[in-house]
């Protein structure tokens, strides 16, 4: 039963995020679009599960809800900080690069975290080294590399984690 | 209706006869070696037999004409004509041959092939009887040019002799060539009168020589005569020409083939002559040749050679009687054509057969064959004596004839006393050429260093002399019961009237040609006693003057001429094809527009313009140049075309044009992908290599495009105009059942466009498939300035999240997919988001890794999508309505509700497939170019070479 | 009010575009140039399609919410393409400016 | 009111767009005018948005969705590109 | 309007052609390109200009309110078209620099381009 | 409305599928299929021959949309015989192609073909100027894919040249019609007609200008002077079946000359009335003579017959460009022969080549070839032909078109271009023949890495058939020139074309 499941259902979870697409694409829940995204969302991640041998699993629903809500957050502030320093005079700026040590060890994690770390204004992560143990990070204006690298591990690395924990 | 008897059709037999024969020759060799022989003697004597049922109707002044229709709309009709001249010519073409087909069954060696040598005499033998039998000019014309192609094959018999392959070209461009003068000729001739009916054109003379195309007609008509018949200028083919086994030359060059040209002279006679340009040209042309042939023939070596010059002469004395234009000159030519015919077809066989006997043909090495071969020696000093107009013998006859008439027919010019004189000295140096054939052949000592030692020849190989000998005695003895019956008939034929009073007697008393003719030998047998002298003259000065050699260098003129200008314009360069196509193109729509008085400009409205159009077109307009500017480093280059592509997808949203701005987009990025898989084998910069001055001129051309495609833009926009697109509109839902018209069209209206568009994809996909398989190429190890490439092959934070945005791509293919028939979307674009979504997994995980996952064959895709879209079309087709007619419906079902069903949308599902599996399968298929390349590397030779051509290339950077 | 609602994003969204694109054009190397189109990505796109979402929302009798489609697929695929031009520069060694903090070489 | 707010909307992208392709221009790397690139992305993006407000049209979504979907594959091909040359193994 | 429209049409068109007459493969598929897109803006524009019309059926609107289709259509074909005939001619480039061993469109290299002219003078 | 009509459009596009999902199966399933559906499509145009004998104008609307909104197939007289043509030298190119093997030396080369065909029958049907440039894509992409096929330096190049120059072909074809459409609002060709009939003077200019802009395309198709250049070597370059399939591509050209500025610019169109065509009498002239020149300076067998195409195609520019039913007989009698008899041609070339080892087909001396006889005598009669020496049919097709020029004001320089490049024409292929079949080099002189192949007689069967349709031209000169002048006739009468293509109703329950 479950493997029957398994083999229809690979990935629960994206199979309700492409229902929502589908819906949000069509811009309705008029009820034909909602069988057919139903449908199409079945559908496509059983074509597609070739592409995705490991199961993505959530372990904290929760928390994943914190976090965005916490980088939603972090990006309308540091966008106008950065705003404000792109405005400055260049010589202002203190650029920098450094290395961020990686607990955390699933692709999608080190993704999403390296995502969330260029997406919040300021940062850009540029390199993971080959071992997947660190990140490399480029601030446009930092003055204190250990603080910065602090706060990104509690802000983002820590609840990252605690949501993608299996392989 | 006439019945159907042997006289409805025998003339079409008897010519096409021998063209059957021929291949039975041919065939019957692999019987034995004389079954071709037999065969080509036993056709012969058949389109004799064929033919003569209807002589006694020419003798009773009857004239045969049998015609069928062949190609009405020109005239040309497949009509055989069966006059006196015709009889005359039959006769000689087939009496001759088959003596010639006698002599030669014992002539040709054990080495030469019978069967092809007698297929090509019956074929040659066919197409005389062709041209002398033709009512039809066109026809006739046919068989002039079959001539020339039997005879270039009959010299060129001997294929591995340099001097038998030269001749025969030059034959057969001189005599081909006269013959296409002579179809010009024919087709204006038709053209004047309005039929190429013999019959018509001879009872046109009047109409003819008055019209303005007389002189052209007669010039080219005279062309194909001259050529044929060796006359000056064109005389000089025929000796090379005797590079030609000996009954050839008996047979084409002394009685038949260089006789049709003087039978057109006799067939044209009566229409063409009587003018001045008819006397100056034909005249003139005859009375050189005359000369001129008679003085080469002197000091030819070579036996055949001095019978070659020699039947120059002869022709040039036959045509400058027909130059006279009078009815008696004409019977005189008609009377020395059948004398030189066999007096000279006789010497010719002697010269072969001495030929045979001694294996040379070098009068300074032959002396003395009459001990050896008795026989033969008399055959040949009679023949001779013939030819050297000795009385009691039938040259004597003609030739008495021929000075009458240069006494009388000139009589009225200013020049009257000098043709007497030019003539009687062409005589002179032809009674010294005879003498010095017999005398230089059959006496003066002994054979010199012979490569054998002679003999008679086989008794059935003098037979035909024999008979041809007997001939000339018996017509220069007895004409009246020999040959005056036939040479009436013959000029009743060639004059297409009642012929004037002849006489034929031996004597006509003394008179001033009897007194020439003596002049004539005295004077002869002078000049040949002179002979040391005059060879040595000769050897100073004219032997050198060879037409040969104007020949060769006009040839090579022509060669290096067609050389330089093949190899200037067909340089086997693109550039210079591309320039010509745009130059043309750029000249053709100036052309056209100033072919009519019509504004440039219309007066229609303009659209305003706005600001972000302004900077929008700017950056376009930057860019393109920039592309330009920078296209040496092509990587950026490349870059700047993207920003192209993008400003062309926003102007095409901006006005109203979703659909496009789409599939826009969605190409852009596949190109460029592509061109960055193709960047990778190819150098990074493009050298500076052409020069300022080419520069400028593609600088030019550039800026005249330009210029020209915005005036016809800005001619069209500014006018209006009442296009059929309401009918889309209108129809497009009705009808098509979709809202998105652009859709619509595309899968319905014109559904036979997108179909040949999704060839055109399935094409290219399949086509670079076919051309990358085994292609193996240099896969650089670094980059364009030395770097070595990064190791990390498919980073992973790309690897992770590019895997997530696959279903979400094909979500929103489908997306576009469904929604394209009412809104912008449809096959196209989704196919091209597919294909990209699947691209993006091929960019960030490697094929092998995506290949795994994505088990599909790429051709079954493609296959499929044909097959899909096809079938849509051929369903309709079974329902009796024309191919993709389409069909739609709307349902509604219970919790769905309603829907539209349209089979615009299988059709589309088809371009959908078709589009993915073509674009993906180009892409892959290169991307797996560098697995291949690199698996290829070390042992490939190729490799090595286009690693040093590419550090070459780094190094003019 | 929904009007100054609608206008204020409309130049929350356009100024925070323009702010990326200055931040591109004046800003000193590559690496810092690189900061300059996320903003352009998440607040000045993001405030942008919010706006469209708004005024389709209500011009409209239907809700349209897809637009957000825009911003999600953009704040998945922006920071992938940052990190990947990034990771070119570095690996093709642009300079960066001498204050860089921890240079890379 | 809303009209003004596009207006400004659209002289402040056009800028932006300008900028940009200026950058484009300057370089001086092949870095950066892949960013600049990139960034033209996604200033059209923006531009489309305000033209659907502008034109109160729904149907500049599909465009501004595809440019964000192509800008991407775009700028991640160019630079892979740089970084292996082959960008497809 | 009108007369920005053409402007970009003929610049695409010059730079189109120059490139096209370039010596190396590369830039001949650039200048291929760009002829493309010259000619699909131009047959885009041949059935005139339109800002901001309704792209579908729209009940309210008259056959007059929408801009012509019918070019559009045409133009989307001839992209798809051009895209494929680019493809094709860019593996044939690589092709052509694998058997000639250099990206001369004649398979020409400059030296050896050089060389011949002498052997042939 | 008979479904014949499209038959022979989708019969290739069907049997291209087919083979794309049975590429798998091997080339013999693949060899069935193919040549099949080619035998197929002669017994069709066949019918098509015969149903055309009527005079009546066959239009079928495609999705059925009354022209000019829909695109129509129209099959007449023209069409068919072109049709016909195609598929008799498919026959023969394919025979040859199978059974030496070439269709083994890459792949999709079935495909190719057929799809090939799929293009050309649809460009000879439509009646559709866009339709027309797509089916050019078609058999574009299809040729360029065959043209390649196999493998080798020169091929490459003359393919590179040949796609290049098409590509820029196809953008100036686009051009052309845009600024058409642009004026009148329409694309099907009797519409577009219909519509030029009543254009006003101010729009002429234009329209005269995109006219000539098309012919330049056409050109560029059918090898006219200067448009030619890449046409010598990708024939003589690409694999022999190819090349003679090839023989009707620049034949698309011609027709395509004749359907479409002979009817937009037909006896309807006013001031512009055959305002294009001294140009393409005189450039036809201008392409005789260089063609001529070419087969003189070619180096090798394949080069010359290339020119000789050359040649043919110009003589039937001359014939297109002087716009009479007799001239256009004329023209359509020569096309048949000159598309027959080239694609026997490069056949021949191809089994010269083959016996010659390394010395190929270059103008030099080298081996006795094997049955040097038998392929020396074919060759002369090829030779004949090609050259229009009689009693073939380029003869007779020659003199009819000399006979229409007549008429002509220019006739003296067409007679004198027409007979002196055929004279150029004999010579060089007498200089040619004796070259490679006379002058042969002594066992022990001959060096060759490459083998000597023996007589492939199978393969010759093509040849042979190829050829035997020039005495047949001449031996059934009646009947077919009477059907070509029919023809020409048709041509002739736009206003019928016109007529009928306007007029055709749709399909209805009532009617079908
Ligand atoms: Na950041
Ligand atoms: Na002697």
């Amino acid at each position: 039963m479950k493997t029957l499941f398994n083999k229809i259902l690979p990935h629960p979870v994206l199979t309700l995020v492409l229902w929502g697409v589908w819906l949000l694409l069509n811009n309705t829940i008029g009820a034909g679009h909602i069988v057919l995204g139903l449908i199409l969302a079945i559908f496509i991640p059983w074509l597609t599960s070739g592409f995705w041998p490991e199961k993505i699993r959530i372990q904290s629903p929760f928390t994943l809800l914190k976090f965005l809500g916490v980088v939603l957050w972090d990006i309308l502030v540091a966008n106008m900080s950065v705003a404000k320093l792109i405005l400055s005079p260049n010589k202002n700026l203190k650029p920098g690069f450094f290395y961020i040590d990686l607990d955390i060890q699933t692709p999608l994690g080190i993704s999403l975290l390296a995502n969330t770390i260029s997406l919040t204004p300021g940062t850009v992560s540029c390199d993971l080294t080959e071992d997947r143990k660190q990140l490399l990070v480029h601030a446009l204006h930092i003055e204190d590399i250990p603080a910065t690298i602090k706060e990104i591990k509690e802000r983002y690395e820590a609840p990252l984690k605690k949501v993608f924990t299996a392989c | 209706m006439t019945a159907i008897t042997l006289l409805s059709f025998n003339l079409p037999i008897a010519a096409l006869l021998p063209f059957v024969g021929a291949i039975f020759a041919a065939w019957a060799a692999n019987i034995n070696r004389l079954a071709s022989a037999w065969v080509a003697a036993f056709v012969t004597i058949l389109a004799l037999a064929f033919l003569a049922p209807s002589m006694a109707m020419v003798f009773a002044g009857e004239t045969l004409i049998q015609s069928w229709t062949w190609m009405p709309v020109i005239g040309l009709e497949f009509a055989f004509r069966f006059d006196g001249l015709a009889l005359l010519f039959s006769l000689l073409i087939l009496v001759i041959g088959l003596l010639v087909i006698i002599y030669a069954r014992y002539y040709l060696s054990k080495k030469d092939s019978m069967g092809r040598f007698f297929a090509y005499l019956l074929m040659f033998m066919g197409s005389m009887l062709g041209i002398v039998l033709s009512e039809n000019l066109i026809q006739m014309v046919v068989f002039w040019e079959l001539t020339s192609l039997t005879s270039f094959l009959l010299i060129s018999y001997w294929q591995h002799r340099q001097d038998a392959r030269a001749g025969a070209r030059m034959a057969l461009v001189i005599t081909g060539g006269g013959g296409l003068a002579l179809l010009a000729g024919v087709l204006l001739l038709g053209h004047v009168v309005g039929s190429y009916n013999l019959t018509d054109v001879l009872s046109a003379g009047e109409l003819i020589r008055g019209h303005d195309l007389y002189f052209p007609i007669l010039v080219l008509i005279l062309l194909g005569v001259f050529t044929k018949s060796a006359q000056f200028p064109f005389h000089f083919w025929l000796p090379h020409a005797m590079a030609a086994p000996t009954p050839v030359s008996a047979y084409l060059h002394s009685a038949t083939m260089v006789k049709a040209g003087i039978f057109l002279l006799a067939r044209f006679f009566p229409v063409l002559s009587g003018t001045p340009e008819w006397t100056w040209l034909v005249g003139g042309a005859g009375l050189i040749t005359f000369l001129l042939g008679a003085y080469f023939a002197l000091f030819q070596h070579d036996i055949k050679g001095l019978l070659a010059y020699s039947t120059i002469s002869h022709l040039g004395l036959i045509t400058l009687l027909f130059g006279f234009g009078t009815q008696l000159a004409a019977v005189a030519a008609i009377f020395h054509i059948i004398n030189h015919a066999t007096f000279k077809a006789s010497l010719f066989m002697v010269a072969g057969i001495i030929d045979h006997e001694t294996g040379t043909r070098d009068m300074r090495r032959i002396n003395g064959l009459l001990k050896y071969m008795p026989h033969t020696a008399v055959l040949a000093m009679i023949a001779a004596a013939a030819m050297a107009g000795v009385p009691l013998l039938n040259g004597f006859l003609s030739k008495e004839m021929f000075f009458d008439q240069a006494l009388t027919a000139s009589g009225s010019s200013v020049w009257a006393w000098a043709i007497p004189i030019l003539v009687v000295l062409a005589a002179v140096f032809s009674v010294a050429y005879s003498l010095r054939f017999i005398h230089d052949v059959f006496f003066n000592g002994d054979p010199i260093n012979l490569p054998k030692t002679p003999h008679e020849p086989p008794r059935f190989m003098k037979i035909p002399v024999d008979l041809l000998v007997i001939i000339c005695l018996a017509v220069g003895m007895i004409p009246m019961f020999t040959v005056a019956p036939i040479l009436a008939v013959a000029v009743a034929g060639t004059l297409q009237t009642t012929p004037p009073e002849y006489s034929l007697a031996i004597w006509h008393g003394f008179n001033l040609p009897l007194l020439m003719s003596f002049i004539a030998l005295v004077l002869g047998v002078l000049v040949y006693t002179m002979r040391k002298r005059l060879f040595e003259w000769h050897e100073s000065g004219m032997a050198h003057w060879d037409a040969r050699i104007i020949f060769n260098a006009v040839l090579g003129v022509i060669g290096a001429f067609a050389n330089r200008v093949t190899r200037s314009f067909d340089k086997g360069s693109l550039q210079n094809a591309t320039v010509w196509v745009l130059v043309t193109a750029l000249l053709a729509g100036f052309i056209g527009f100033t072919t009519v008085s019509a504004p440039l400009f219309g007066d229609r409205e303009l659209l305003p313009v706005d600001g972000v159009s302004v900077l929008a077109i700017a950056i376009l307009m930057v860019a393109s140049v920039l592309t330009v500017a920078w296209h040496r480093k092509r990587l950026i280059a490349l870059v700047m075309l993207g920003v192209v592509g993008l400003i062309i997808s926003l102007m095409f949203v901006k006005f109203s044009a979703p659909d496009l701005a789409l599939t826009q987009l969605s190409v852009e990025i596949v190109t460029v992908i592509l061109l960055l898989l193709a960047l990778y084998f190819l150098p990074q910069t493009t050298p500076k290599e052409t020069s300022d001055l080419r520069v400028s001129r593609d600088i030019v051309i550039a800026l005249l495009s330009g210029v020209g495609v915005t005036l016809l833009a800005m001619a069209v926009l500014t006018r209006d105009f009442a296009p059929i697109s309401e009918f889309f509109l209108l129809n497009s839902v009705p009808g098509g059942g979709g809202t998105n018209v652009v859709n619509v069209i595309l899968v319905d209206f014109r559904g036979t466009d997108t179909l040949g568009e999704i060839a055109v994809l399935a094409l290219a996909g399949l086509g670079i498939f076919a051309m990358l398989q085994g292609m193996k190429l240099h896969a650089p190890a670094q980059d364009s300035v030395g770097r070595i490439w990064n190791s990390d092959l498919h980073p992973e934070i790309m690897q992770t999240l590019t895997r997530l945005l696959l279903p979400l791509m094909l979500m929103i293919a489908i997306y576009i997919f469904l929604r394209g028939h009412n809104l912008p979307g449809g096959g196209f674009i989704a196919g091209l988001i597919a294909a990209v979504a699947l691209i993006v997994q091929y960019l960030s995980n490697g094929i092998a890794w995506t290949n795994d996952r994505l088990k599909f064959d790429m051709h079954w895709v493609i296959g499929f999508g044909l097959l899909i879209a096809t079938a849509t079309g051929l369903v309709a087709m079974g329902l009796g309505y024309p191919f993709m007619t389409t069909a739609f419906t709307y349902l509604n079902w219970p919790v769905v509700g309603k829907f539209e069903v349209a089979s615009a949308i299988a059709f589309d599902l088809g371009v959908f497939l078709v589009v993915v599996g073509a674009t993906v399968m180009s892409l892959v298929e290169l991307g797996k170019l560098s697995d291949q390349s690199h698996q290829a590397q070390p042992s490939l030779n190729g490799s090595t070479q286009s690693t040093s051509a590419l550090k070459s290339q780094q190094e003019t950077n | 009010m929904f009007e100054w609602i609608l206008s204020a994003l409309i130049i929350i969204g356009a100024f925070f575009t323009l702010v990326g694109s200055i931040g591109l054009y004046k800003l000193p190397d590559f690496f810092m140039r690189l900061h300059g189109p996320t903003k352009a990505t998440t607040l000045g796109v993001g405030a942008l399609l919010i706006a469209s979402a708004l005024y389709f929302s209500f011009k409209t009798d239907d809700i349209s919410l897809h637009e957000i489609l825009i911003t999600v697929f953009l704040f998945i695929t922006a920071p992938v393409s940052a990190h990947l031009m990034a990771k070119a520069a570095i690996h093709i060694k642009l300079k960066q400016v001498k204050r860089t903090q921890n240079e890379i070489k | 009111m809303l009209e003004t707010a596009l207006f400004i909307g659209f002289a402040m992208v056009s800028i932006a767009i300008f900028l940009s392709f200026l950058r484009l221009i300057k370089g001086p790397d092949v870095p950066d005018r892949i960013l600049a690139l990139d960034t033209l992305y996604i200033n059209s993006i923006a531009l489309l948005v305000l033209l659907g407000l502008y034109f109160q049209s729904a149907l500049y979504f599909e465009a501004a969705l595809l440019i964000a979907v192509m800008g991407f594959v775009g700028t991640i091909g160019l630079s892979k590109y740089l970084l292996r040359g082959d960008i497809m193994e | 309007m009108e007369w920005l429209i053409s402007l970009a049409i003929g610049v695409l068109t010059a730079t189109g052609v120059y490139l096209t007459l370039r010596a190396r493969t590369f830039p001949v598929v650039l200048g291929l390109t760009l002829l493309a897109y010259a000619v699909n803006i131009f047959l885009f524009a041949m059935g005139r200009l339109t800002v901001g019309l309704p792209a579908v059926i729209d009940k309210t609107a008259e056959a007059a309110q929408y801009s012509d289709p019918l070019p559009q259509a045409l133009v989307l074909t001839a992209i798809v078209i051009a895209f494929g005939m680019t493809a094709f001619l860019i593996v044939l480039a690589l092709k052509a620099r694998g058997e000639l061993g250099n990206d001369h469109v004649d398979g020409l290299d400059v030296e050896s381009n050089h060389a011949s002219n002498k052997e042939a003078k | 409305m008979s479904h014949l009509t499209a038959w022979p459009v989708f019969l290739p596009l069907i049997t291209g599928f087919i083979l794309i999902l049975a590429h798998m199966g091997g080339i013999r399933l693949q060899r069935a299929i193919s040549f099949l559906a080619v035998i197929g499509l002669v017994l069709l145009s066949m019918t098509l021959i015969s149903a055309t004998s009527t005079d009546q104008y066959q239009v079928y609307l495609l999705g059925n949309w009354t022209a000019p909104f829909g695109i129509v197939l129209v099959l007449d007289r023209l069409s068919a015989l072109m049709v016909l043509i195609t598929s008799l030298l498919a026959v023969g190119a394919l025979w040859y192609a199978m059974t030496t093997d070439t269709d083994k030396k890459g792949a999709h080369f079935h495909i190719l073909f057929q799809l090939q065909l799929f293009g050309l029958n649809g460009a000879f049907l439509t009646g559709d100027v866009f339709n027309l440039f797509v089916f050019f894509e078609v058999l574009l992409l299809a040729s360029y894919g065959l043209l390649l096929h196999g493998n080798g330096r020169l091929r490459t190049k003359a393919g590179l040249h040949y796609v290049v120059i098409n590509l820029v072909g196809s953008t100036l074809f686009l051009f052309a019609v845009g600024a058409l459409y642009g004026v009148l609002g329409t694309l099907n060709i009797a519409d577009m007609a219909a519509k030029i009939a009543i254009a006003p003077q101010e729009d002429l200019g234009v329209i005269a200008g995109a006219g000539l802009l098309l012919l330049v395309v056409f050109g560029v198709k059918a090898a006219m002077f200067p448009l030619y250049l890449w046409m010598p070597s990708a024939y003589a370059n690409t694999s022999a079946p190819v090349a003679a399939l090839f023989a009707i591509m620049t034949k698309v050209g011609i027709y395509s000359i004749i359907r479409v500025h002979g009817t937009l610019f037909g006896d309807e169109a006013g001031e512009l009335t055959y305002f294009y065509a001294p140009w393409v009498l005189g450039l036809g002239l201008v392409t005789l003579f260089l063609a001529a020149l070419g087969v003189m300076a070619a180096r090798g067998l394949r080069e010359q017959v290339a020119y000789l195409v050359l040649a043919s195609v110009a003589t039937l520019l001359i014939g297109v460009g002087l716009m009479s039913p007799a001239a256009l007989n004329a023209t359509l009698y020569y096309l048949i022969h000159s598309t027959l008899i080239a694609g026997a041609m490069f056949l021949l070339a191809d089994v010269v080549l083959r016996g010659r080892g390394d010395y190929e087909d270059r103008f030099e001396s080298g081996p006795f070839m094997p049955n040097a006889i038998l392929i020396g005598s074919v060759f002369m009669i090829g030779a004949i032909a090609m050259t229009g020496m009689p009693p073939l049919s380029g003869f007779f097709g020659k003199v009819l078109i000399l006979s229409a020029a007549l008429d002509d004001t220019w006739f003296a320089v067409i007679i004198t271009v027409v007979l002196v490049s055929g004279l150029i024409t004999i010579l060089s292929m007498a200089r040619s023949g004796s070259l490679i079949f006379y002058k042969t080099l002594s066992k022990d002189a001959v060096v060759s890495s490459k083998p000597i192949e023996p007589l492939n007689r199978m393969a010759f069967i093509a040849v042979i058939g190829l050829l035997l349709s020039s005495p047949a031209l001449v031996i059934f000169a009646q009947p077919i020139t009477a059907f070509t002048e029919a023809t020409a006739h048709q041509v002739f009468n736009s206003a019928a074309y016109i007529e009928a293509v306007l007029s055709t109703p749709m399909v209805t329950e009532a009617n079908k």
